[in-house]
């Protein structure tokens, strides 16, 4: 690493110590604070699973252009404890410069904020006010306790500056000064305000219980009901309970939690209740890696619940994303009556970058909802399979829905006849929502020789990745909606002369499913499952030599 | 109101002749017409097995969901739109099995239903197993040499468990039972009415032997202590019946949410129109 | 129908009343007569969820040859109530004859039960005395009121075999006597016993409660271990710690019920614990229609739990399969360490027909159990990924066992290589197994042209269907081992012109599973939904027109 | 017996310093030795969560399962192999959250197994929300008004339930803790021993207020009934802590089963060589 090099490319910092020792609070105030003064930054999490002790490390990337991906380059690293440089080493370069922070320091992560300012001579004045912000319900005493550590750390920041003769200038930007920076969890979070959620009731389970305190918080505001379950179970029925009544519910989880809602996933099939059901995946299987992140629910997600019914699946791979896909989620549940699943992961979730603002204009959720007349029937046979959804309490009539194969009424049958008219009926409308697709995004040259394939969180480390490897046969084509698939692919995946599929799996599970769908046969999967995600220069090398 | 109004003319009833369930779906039916509630404002919610078919039998709004599961979706229902009328009715099986943990977890939280079982000691849908509630010794085509785990004792866990309204009913004694029920929806707070009633096709315990084994607390105006109260719940030589314990005036689920503290609308009826606030909110963000 | 008709290929007979009427009793007992005079016969029932009321049909099918399908057609029917009649209407040809039982006879079913043997003209004795032994219990009164019940029908049937010249001769057979009858849920629960299990814990379900039924009935004499669970949560995990103290456990459900164990099954995958999972698949989603028929649950069976582990699927067709498989799963379970599943369903498992005697040779069950050393590591790498399995208490090791990531000590780990190489050893455990396929069963012309695919359960009416189109160019390919797909099926398809799937179910999940595994697309599905089995006379028209 | 054979000298334990957790683990450690029990016959169970950490940092067989699902494997360990001892051990998440409905029925069921509960009143390894047995008004980041469902008292549903064996101790008091474990571990049948300890690092509840909301309950010869047990159960103004009830000599879930009426080796042990028996059965079937 030379301070040429980081002139227009950005530097990549990363903490590394124990939990407990305020990596997380820092990090995440020090890419705020270089947001605050212009400069693009992405920050990736990576920890154990103890609330102390063991090490973590987070990576603050910092650029005049957008980063928004985990690179696996560090440029210097800040070891809290010792340990952190063995347990870093494989991302350890010669360029690597190491600055351990003195076991004397009280406040060792403030002391290597300092550093790190003083280091990219950044001036002070906005990370001591905004530090000062930050500590406000701490206390006088700590504040100045931890001022006072700043400034050590900033003034021996600007010594190693000279001393390693490190210059840093990158560019900043008034554009990005006001941007948000956020993590997927509190898009996904805000796009299910946006979509109207007024009901969550879940379990924690990590790394989706950030969604939960996201609508925890925004629930004083947006009127939205919420409750700890006792279980995953009780979760999930109370949320389509929710439903029935008219509410707009969620349930966030991992997959271990969602083996436990699945029978109640094939129950919203069957009564053809709205759901929407965030997945936030975590390598398993049983509790795995509980802290670590991978792809590996797809095919889970696909296929959980027992007998045929339909289902959308969304995998957001950005924070617009998130938002946007979010919204769509309980937009469409609603409108097709059947679950909708959002699958992220810890990547997706805890990795926090900046984007332009996202504006709403003022609009009305837009709820499927009729008021019932006396003869009602929650079931009754339409053209598209849609039935106009009626809620208890609303209209004179009466709504009924039943787990067991049931009439237009919905009351219990055992009608044969009935039992094929009804399963035609939910298919219809995954034929509904197929028409309504969220397409793919295709990415890079349209002449392409070589299509990469994505879904979901892996989407920014593909795309750096492919602007890194400057190769011009390649194209990247990533799936939002990863059921249905639209068909609309095809056409592009027939194209292509070799189909690569980089997944964060062992099995490559969109591969699979293309060849499902398709019958299309995927030449090469990449794929990575050590608990950690595709990191755009490593993937870069990878694609650079398909 | 004329009873009829609950009534279910076309329904095909699956429950064989001389059922228990028969009874007590008349005290319900009974209970709801003097309560002078409408069917348009009652949910009955229910699982699977032959009692979680009741709501079928009634004119009323239905969630019959999943065996096991009844009370997450009531409790649910009634946060959404606490208008509604909320009764759950299951099996022995449904609440004391498979949905076990619902039960106490439904009871800590208060929502502001009605909760009855009908209580066959038995799971008959499924052929004759032994529910949690079976006697020691009953004998079945799984438990060959008789039960041999101690019975669940509905009223003692739900007492222990913290409910504010715990009852036992006897089927037969229907205009009973329908007083007992009355009470239980007109309880501010989650209530259980655990209703015992014999298996006629099956042949456990006859309406004769319940006749026998049972007798009704005297219901003074003085209410029972929690510990009068689970004294009363773990006598076994004979079944007391009755209300066993009422506690009023603790705050129910509905009442605990944020949402309801200002604003008594039900939730399903404010409109959610959050285009600026949401763009507050995102700004926030910058 | 015509009595000459019968003569050579027997004569399809149906009873049709409420539940309660002795239906089922009734039916069983006849057609154990039957046999035991030398005739084939096979007992197909369909009924209600109810315990009394609603309407129930069985077929007995009586031939001269083997018989172990369901037909739609009926020859026979009697009405023990008259609605039966138009609930059977499309079963119904001219050529039917229909018997309504007198409302007056208080024995409908034993009244009926006479008639049939008078009207097939067997002399009355054995039928008599078969009845007296299984009236045995319930005491002289109750026997001699059935006996003349019984006395009065056979009368009638001979009457009604003057009047309606019914003749009926069919062959009965010296061999068929001494053969066994039983149906799907006896012979899996004896698989079971002869795969050595001896603890179950479950919780009630149709159709899949008969096996623990079965396996209760045996546990006095095999030392089984029995225990009803709260839930099906409970008993999952009950099962699995059992095979983590050395018992080899089952557990028996249907697809609702299974949901609930998905967690658990994830748990076995990371753990390494052998399972033995039997799904009695019936129509779903949710309570779906609780008594009738469906192959639904395969991509649950293949995808349920989350994160990726190997597992077996197996669906045994036929009686023989039952038992074989059954067996099979507990020494493959044993001797990969993973869960082996059975899917079979009401068809499979609530139909009786007679097959050979299946003979046993002495032989200890071979457990894959260890005697452990004082440094035992439960996950020692190996080569082909399998670890010698201890047990607590039987060795000088301790065996420790985690649902996180874990090292070869068993204990948890966070470390990412670590990780990686756990998945690779979990991953060669499936290639074993998949050296050691059972394969699929090959039936027909082997210059086919069209090539039939199906597993499980719809494997005898296929193969019935096949006979009775007399086609040159078909064959049929029957799946046993539906995963992992033995990679030597792959010839057989790509030979096919077309290949068909006859599935009962709405997606086609075989012939889904084939493009997923060999990218090979299947040209026609034969799919039935209904919640009634194939029939094989519908079948054998619909194939015979492909 | 020397209690350093239970150490883990190598494992790096991922609590908090200053955490109950250790004392707990130190009282087992020593109720063990004291016990005279062998790390190769000890299988130690337990589920997710911080508490269920515990099994790795005890020489011992180890179950470690999933979240809540402590006890179904605990007590199927036990009854195929009776002569191991099997102590589970898990947090109130675990065991009055996701695994409240196993809590009920394994107390039923009274398989000879040991269930010492790890009470944090709260989820620590998820980042502090709530558990079953928070108290009133704990503020997390999910509960951001106060916890407003009633607490889980596990000692009263136990008691409720059936249990043999129901007891409650304070982590600080190690002697005293070891002493109640070792009691558990000796009781035949299912004991409960739910210990109260403080989580340092999220502040909920401190050793001082425990030590001042706490008193020990007399243990003299008598021992209580199940009325008075539950009465002592109810106590909230200061915590009781001791044996609260014992019931001896009903019959374990291992006992009640048949394969070990007339034979004690344990199943695990029994040569399983089925063909001749096999072949008869197969031939009832002819
Ligand atoms: C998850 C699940 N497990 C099992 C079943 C099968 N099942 C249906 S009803 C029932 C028991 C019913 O017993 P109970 O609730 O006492 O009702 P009863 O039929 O006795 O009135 C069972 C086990 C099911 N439907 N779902
Ligand atoms: C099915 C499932 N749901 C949720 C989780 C996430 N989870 C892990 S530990 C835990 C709570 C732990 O609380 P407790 O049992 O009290 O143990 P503590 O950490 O407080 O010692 C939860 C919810 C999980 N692992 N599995
Ligand atoms: S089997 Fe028993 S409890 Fe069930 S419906 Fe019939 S009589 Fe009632
Ligand atoms: S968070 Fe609290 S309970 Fe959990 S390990 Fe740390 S101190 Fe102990
Ligand atoms: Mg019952
Ligand atoms: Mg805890």
């Amino acid at each position: 690493m030379t301070s040429k090099n980081m002139k227009d490319k950005g530097v990549s910092v990363v903490f590394a110590g124990e939990a407990g020792q305020g990596i997380d609070t820092i990090t995440l105030l020090i890419s705020k604070i270089y947001k605050k003064c212009g400069y693009n930054v992405c920050l990736t999490k990576e920890y154990m699973s103890r609330i102390r002790g063991g090490i973590n490390s987070s990576e603050i990337r910092i650029s005049k252009d957008r980063v928004n991906a985990y690179t696996d380059t560090i440029d210097f690293l800040f070891a809290l404890i010792p340990e952190a440089i063995e347990y870093l080493k494989k991302r350890i370069t010669k360029e690597t410069l190491i600055f351990k922070v003195e076991p004397s320091e009280r406040y060792k992560n403030t002391y290597a904020a300092g550093m790190l300012f003083g280091l990219t001579a950044i001036s002070s004045d906005i990370p001591e006010q905004m530090l000062r912000v930050f500590l406000e319900e701490k206390g006088e005493q700590v504040i100045n306790k931890n001022l006072e550590t700043f400034k050590k750390g900033y003034e021996k920041g600007r010594e190693l500056s000279e001393e390693k003769a490190v210059k840093i200038n990158i560019d900043a930007s008034e554009e990005v000064k006001n941007e948000m920076f956020m993590n997927g969890t509190e898009a996904i979070a805000l796009g299910c305000v946006a979509g109207g959620c007024n009901f969550i009731s879940s379990y924690p389970m990590s790394p989706a219980t950030g969604v939960f305190i996201e609508l925890v918080k925004a629930s004083d505001r947006f009127d939205i009901i919420t409750e700890q379950a006792e279980d995953e179970i009780s979760s999930m029925n109370m949320n389509i309970g929710a439903w029935y009544a008219g509410a707009r519910a969620i349930v966030t989880t991992s997959g271990g939690g969602f083996d436990l809602m699945t029978e109640a996933l094939s129950l919203a099939g069957i009564i053809e209740s709205p759901m929407v059901i965030h997945i936030g995946q975590r390598p398993g299987p049983a509790t795995g890696l509980p802290t670590k992140t991978e792809q590996g629910d797809l095919e889970l997600a696909l296929y959980a619940g027992h007998g045929e019914f339909p289902r959308i699946i969304y995998a957001p791979g950005s924070l617009e994303e998130c938002y946007e896909l979010a919204k769509a989620a309980f937009i469409n549940a609603d409108k097709y009556q059947m679950p909708v699943f959002l699958l992220s992961d810890q990547y997706l979730l805890e990795r926090s970058y900046n984007i332009p603002v996202i504006n709403v204009s003022e609009e009305k959720i837009n709820q499927n909802i009729i008021k019932t007349e006396k003869d009602y029937k929650r079931y009754q046979f339409t053209d598209n399979g849609l039935s106009p959804r009626g809620i208890p309490g609303y209209g004179d009539g009466l709504v009924c829905v039943d787990s067991d194969e049931h009439d237009e009424d919905g009351h219990l049958t055992e009608d044969c006849d009935l039992r094929v008219k009804m399963i035609h009926k939910r298919r219809k409308k995954l034929d509904l929502a197929l028409q309504n697709s969220i397409m793919p995004e295709f990415i890079g040259n349209p002449d392409y020789k070589i299509l990469l394939l994505g879904w979901g969180s892996a989407k920014n480390s593909i795309i750096e990745a492919l602007r890194l490897c400057k190769r011009n046969d390649l194209a990247f084509l990533h799936f939002k909606q990863v059921f249905p698939l639209p068909p609309e692919t095809k056409k592009l995946l027939t194209k292509a002369k070799k189909l690569v599929a980089i997944e964060n799996n062992t099995n490559g599970q969109l591969a699979r499913l293309i060849r499902t769908e398709f019958c299309i046969n995927i030449d090469k999967n990449i794929l990575k499952y050590d608990g950690l995600p595709f990191s755009a220069d490593k993937l870069a090398k990878e694609i650079g030599e398909l | 109101m004329d009873a009829k109004i609950f009534d279910m003319p076309c329904a095909d009833i699956a429950w064989c002749p001389g059922c228990g369930n028969f009874l007590i779906l008349k005290s319900l039916k009974d209970a709801l017409t003097e309560l002078d509630i409408k069917p348009e404002n009652l949910v009955m919610v229910s699982g699977v097995g032959s009692a979680s078919k009741t709501p079928h039998y009634i004119r009323a709004n239905v969630f019959d969901g999943l065996h096991g599961r009844i009370l997450p979706p009531a409790c649910a229902i009634k946060a959404v739109n606490p208008e509604l009328t909320v009764v759950a009715v299951g099996g022995d099986g449904d609440m004391y099995g498979e949905g076990g943990n619902h039960l106490i977890h439904a009871i800590r939280r208060n929502s502001n239903i009605t909760n009855i079982v009908h209580n066959n000691m038995l799971y008959c849908l499924t052929r004759k197993q032994a529910s949690p509630s079976s006697s020691y010794g009953l004998i079945t085509p799984v438990q060959t040499h008789g039960v041999t785990e101690e019975p669940f004792n509905p009223v003692a866990i739900a007492i222990s468990a913290g409910a504010t309204f715990v009852a036992r009913a006897f089927c037969t004694d229907t205009e009973k039972t329908k007083e007992i029920i009355k009470k239980a929806i007109l309880h501010k707070g989650y209530s259980l009415v655990d209703v015992l009633m014999p298996c006629v096709t099956f042949e456990v315990n006859s309406y004769k032997w319940f006749k026998e084994n049972s007798y009704y607390l005297e219901q003074t105006d003085k209410v029972f202590s929690r510990e009068e109260a689970f004294k009363k719940a773990i006598e076994i030589e004979k079944l007391p019946l009755g209300i066993f314990y009422i506690q009023e005036g603790k705050a129910t689920f509905e009442e605990n949410q944020t949402a309801y503290k200002d604003n008594k609308t039900p939730l399903v009826f404010r409109e959610i129109s959050r285009g600026k606030m949401i763009n507050d909110l995102l700004h926030s963000y910058t």
